[in-house]
C-alpha cells in the first residue's frame, strides 16, 4: 500500500496537486452555496423591512 | 403632423428609487416644454435620456414620428445641448473653442462677430476660458446655442450663475428661437418669462 | 427551439430551470471525476519518461481547459448582453468570471507543481502554456477589478462586457505571441501532453476528468448565476412570492 | 429655420478637428507632453546606474529596458485622455454631436499618440545610443516603437474610456491595459534584441504592423461604446 502512495517517488508532487485541486473545488462549491443562502436571507430581510414600512 | 419629439411610457430608476414612471410628452415645432421639479427629482436625467446620453429603464423617444434608436444622427444634427458644465476647454480661448465646435456642428460663420457682440464677449476672444467669470462662461455656452442651426434646444438649469441681465438675455434669446419656429426643452425650478406656446411636465 | 431560449431569458423561468438542472450536472460531475480520478491515480500505467508524476495531468489539463472555456463563455455572454441587451447574459458573465479565475489559478498551480520534478524549477518561462495561462489570469483579474470599481450594476455590466470582448480578441494574439517568444530560445524539450498518442488506459481517465470538470463547472456556474439573478431581481414580484410563501431555500 | 436637419460637417473635418484641438491643448500645456518624456528618459537611465556600466551587458538589456520604459510612459499619459473632457462637459458635446463617435474616438487616440507616442519614437535613438546599441538596432527600435506606441494609444484609449468616470481609475487603467499590451512588448523588445545579433527582424515588425492595423480598426468601436457607457 505504501509504495502505491509514494507514486514512484513523486508522491509529494502528485498528492499536493490533487490536494490543491480538492481545496479549490471545495472553495468554489462551498463559496457558491454560502453566497446563495446569504443572498436569499438578505433579499428576504429586505422584503420584510419593505413590507413593514409600506 | 406628428410631434417633433415625443416620449412614450418613459420609466427611470435611480438605485431603488423610481424617478418617474410611464411618463408621456410631445413637443411640436415652435413649442417650449418646461420640465419642473425640485432638486434631485430627475429633471437632468430626463433631459439626458431624451438626448440619448442615458438609457431609460422602459419607454421610447420618437423623433419626427419614428423611434430614435438606430438613427440618432439626424436628431443630433438638430440638437444643441446647454448644461451645467460649459462644454468648452478651459485652456483654449473663445475662437479656438468655436472653431472646434464647427467641426462637430454646422455654424453660420457670418454671424459670429454679431453674436459675440450681443453677448458682450467680443472683447474677450483672446483670453483662455479659464480666466472668464462663471457668468461669462455661461454666455459662451449661449453663444453655441445662438450660432448652431439646430432646431431643438435642450437646456438644463439655464439660469445658474447668471445675473438679472443674463437672465433676461436667456429669456429674450429663447423667445426669439421659438418665434423662428425652433423648439426647446428646458429643465428649471425658476419661473421663465417666455412669450409663446409653452407646455409643462412636472416631476414630483 | 427559439421559444425555449426566449423563455430561458426571463429570470423566473431561468431560476426554476437552473434549479432543476444543477443537481443533474453535479451528479454527472461526481461520477465522472470519481472514475477519472481513481483510474488516473491507480489504474493508468506510469509514463515511461516521467513515471507517476505524469498523473498530475489528470487535474492540470481539465483546469487549463476550463480556464479557456470560462473566458469564452464570458466573451459570448458579454456579446449577447451588449447586442441584444439581455440582462440575464450579463449575470452569466458576472458569475463566470470568479470561477474562471479560480480554475486558471488551479491550472497555473498544478502546472508549476508538475513542472518541478520535470524541469527542476517551480516556474519555467520556457513553457509557453504556463506563461499564457498567467496572462489569462491577468485578464480575469482586470475584468473583476473593473466590475468591482463600478457601483451601478447596469453600468458595470456593460463596461465589463466591453472589456471581456476586447480581452477575448486578444487571447489568441497573446497565446500566439507567447508561443513565438518561447520558441526564440531553445527551451527544454516539452513533454507531449495527452492527445491520441496516449495509451487508451491513460486517455480514458483524462477524458472522464475533462467531462467531469466541465459538468462541475456548469453546475457551479448555474448556481452562481441563480444567486446573481436573485440579487439583481430582488425588487421583482416573483422573488417576493417565491421567498415569502414557501420559505424554502430553493 | 428650415424644417430639415442642418448639414453635418464631413467626417474628415470632425477627425481633424479633434486631433488639432488636442495638439493645440498639448501645445498650451507643455507639461502634459514633456513629463512622460522625462519619465521615459529617467527610467531608462535607472538601469545602467543599477546594473553597472559594463557595455555588453547594457547592450543586451537595452532593448527590453527602453521598451518597458516606453510602455510605462505611454500608460502614464493615458489615464488623463478623457478625464478633462469628462470634467468640463465637452465629452457630452462629443457624444451629442452628429459626427459618429467612432471617428472622434479614433481622433482622440491619434491625437494622444502624436502628443505622447511620436516624441518617444523621436528621442528613443538618444537613449539607445546611451545603451551602446548597434546602429541597425537603433533603427529597428524606432520602427517597432512607432507601431507599438500607436497600438498602445489605441488599446489604451479603450481602457481610458472604461475608467473615465471612476475617481480612482489610474491604477485600474494599467491593470486593464497591460495584458493587452503584452504582445506589443513581446514582439517589440524581442525584435530589437534579435536585431542586435543581426538576425531576421522582419517577422516581428510585420506582426507589430498587423497588430497596429487591428488596433486601428477595432479599438475605436470599443472606445466609442465604452464612452457611451461610462458617460451615462
Amino acid at each position: 500500500m505504501m509504495e502505491v502512495l509514494s507514486m514512484g517517488g513523486y508522491g509529494s508532487f502528485v498528492w499536493s496537486a490533487y490536494g490543491l485541486t480538492i481545496i479549490v473545488l471545495a472553495v468554489c462549491i462551498i463559496g457558491g452555496r454560502m453566497g446563495h443562502t446569504k443572498t436569499i436571507n438578505d433579499v428576504r430581510r429586505r422584503i420584510r423591512t419593505m413590507e413593514v414600512k409600506s | 403632423m406628428n410631434a417633433l419629439i415625443s416620449g412614450h411610457d418613459l420609466c427611470l430608476f435611480r438605485g431603488d428609487k423610481c424617478l418617474f414612471d410611464s411618463l408621456e410628452f410631445a413637443l411640436n415645432p415652435g413649442q417650449l416644454l418646461i420640465v419642473e421639479g425640485s432638486n434631485g427629482s430627475g429633471k437632468t436625467s430626463l433631459l439626458r435620456g431624451i438626448a440619448g446620453l442615458l438609457e431609460f429603464e422602459q419607454g421610447e423617444i420618437h423623433w419626427e414620428g419614428n423611434p430614435l434608436r438606430g438613427h440618432y444622427q439626424a436628431f443630433r444634427a438638430d440638437l444643441t445641448w446647454f448644461a451645467h458644465k460649459v462644454g468648452f476647454k478651459d485652456d483654449l480661448n473663445l475662437l479656438e473653442n468655436l472653431r472646434f465646435e464647427q467641426s462637430l456642428h454646422s455654424f453660420d460663420e457670418g454671424s459670429v462677430t454679431a453674436v459675440l457682440a450681443r453677448l458682450g464677449l467680443d472683447l474677450l476672444t483672446e483670453l483662455p476660458l479659464r480666466s472668464l467669470s462663471a457668468g461669462q462662461q455661461r454666455r459662451v455656452a449661449l453663444a453655441r446655442m445662438l450660432l448652431s442651426k439646430g432646431r431643438v434646444w435642450m437646456m438644463d438649469e439655464p439660469f445658474t450663475n447668471l445675473d438679472s441681465a443674463g437672465r433676461s438675455l436667456v429669456d429674450a434669446v429663447l423667445s426669439e428661437h421659438l418665434a423662428n419656429g425652433g423648439s426647446a426643452i428646458v429643465a428649471t425650478h425658476q419661473p421663465l418669462e417666455i412669450v409663446g406656446d409653452v407646455k409643462r411636465v412636472s416631476l414630483s | 427551439m427559439w421559444k425555449f431560449f426566449h423563455k430561458l431569458a426571463s429570470p423566473p423561468h431561468f431560476y426554476q430551470f437552473a434549479g432543476k438542472v444543477v443537481p443533474w450536472f453535479a451528479f454527472t460531475a461526481i461520477a465522472c471525476i470519481g472514475y477519472g480520478g481513481y483510474a488516473g491515480l491507480f489504474v493508468a500505467p506510469a509514463d515511461y519518461q516521467q513515471g507517476d508524476a505524469f498523473r498530475i495531468i489528470y487535474v492540470h489539463v481539465p483546469a487549463a481547459y476550463l480556464s479557456m472555456m470560462g473566458y469564452s463563455i464570458m466573451a459570448i455572454s458579454a456579446g449577447i448582453g451588449l447586442i441584444w441587451r439581455i440582462k440575464l447574459s450579463h449575470a452569466v458573465t458576472a458569475a463566470a468570471a470568479p470561477l474562471g479565475a479560480w480554475f486558471t489559478f488551479l491550472a497555473l498551480a498544478t502546472g508549476s507543481i508538475w513542472g518541478k520534478p520535470m524541469w527542476g524549477t517551480w516556474w519555467e518561462w520556457g513553457d509557453p502554456r504556463l506563461t499564457s495561462e498567467l496572462l489569462l489570469l491577468f485578464l480575469y483579474i482586470g475584468y473583476m477589478a473593473l466590475r468591482a470599481s463600478i457601483d451601478d450594476i447596469a453600468k458595470a455590466d456593460k463596461a465589463s462586457a466591453v472589456l471581456a470582448l476586447v480581452g477575448a480578441v486578444n487571447v489568441p494574439i497573446i497565446h500566439y505571441s507567447v508561443e513565438w517568444w518561447s520558441s526564440l530560445h531553445q527551451g527544454p524539450t516539452l513533454v507531449r501532453e495527452g492527445g491520441p498518442g496516449m495509451v487508451s488506459d491513460m486517455l480514458y481517465p483524462l477524458l472522464a476528468m475533462i467531462l467531469g470538470f466541465t459538468f462541475l463547472f456548469g453546475a457551479l456556474l448555474l448556481g452562481r448565476v441563480r444567486t446573481e439573478v436573485l440579487f439583481r431581481e430582488r425588487r421583482a414580484k416573483w422573488v417576493r412570492e417565491m421567498l415569502l410563501d414557501d420559505g424554502g431555500t430553493t | 429655420m428650415t424644417d430639415t436637419a442642418p448639414p453635418v460637417p464631413s467626417l474628415w473635418s470632425g477627425f481633424i478637428g479633434i486631433v488639432r484641438r488636442d495638439i493645440l491643448l498639448a501645445w498650451k500645456r507643455p507639461g502634459d507632453v514633456l513629463n512622460p518624456l522625462f519619465f521615459f528618459a529617467m527610467v531608462s537611465t535607472l538601469f545602467p546606474l543599477a546594473l553597472g556600466p559594463s557595455s555588453e551587458q547594457l547592450g543586451s538589456i537595452g532593448p527590453g529596458v527602453i521598451w518597458v520604459a516606453a510602455l510605462l510612459a505611454a500608460l502614464l499619459s493615458l489615464n488623463s485622455l478623457f478625464v478633462s473632457d469628462f470634467e468640463d462637459g465637452s465629452l457630452d458635446q462629443l457624444l451629442l454631436s452628429p459626427q459618429p463617435l467612432t471617428v472622434l474616438a479614433l481622433g482622440k487616440a491619434i491625437g494622444h499618440w502624436i502628443v505622447s507616442g511620436l516624441p518617444l519614437v523621436v528621442i528613443s535613438p538618444l537613449i539607445a545610443i546611451s545603451f551602446h546599441m548597434p546602429d541597425q538596432s537603433i533603427k529597428v527600435m524606432a520602427v517597432t516603437l512607432f507601431f507599438g506606441t500607436l497600438s498602445l494609444s489605441l488599446f489604451g484609449s479603450i481602457g481610458a474610456a472604461l475608467t473615465v468616470g471612476l475617481h480612482r481609475g489610474t491604477a485600474l487603467l494599467s491593470l486593464l491595459i497591460l495584458p493587452l499590451a503584452m504582445p506589443v512588448l513581446i514582439f517589440g523588445a524581442r525584435t530589437v534584441s534579435l536585431s542586435t545579433s543581426d538576425d531576421a527582424v522582419s517577422a516581428g515588425i510585420y506582426f507589430l504592423a498587423a497588430y497596429c492595423m487591428l488596433a486601428l480598426t477595432l479599438a475605436p468601436f470599443a472606445t466609442a461604446a465604452a464612452l457611451r457607457i461610462s458617460n451615462e
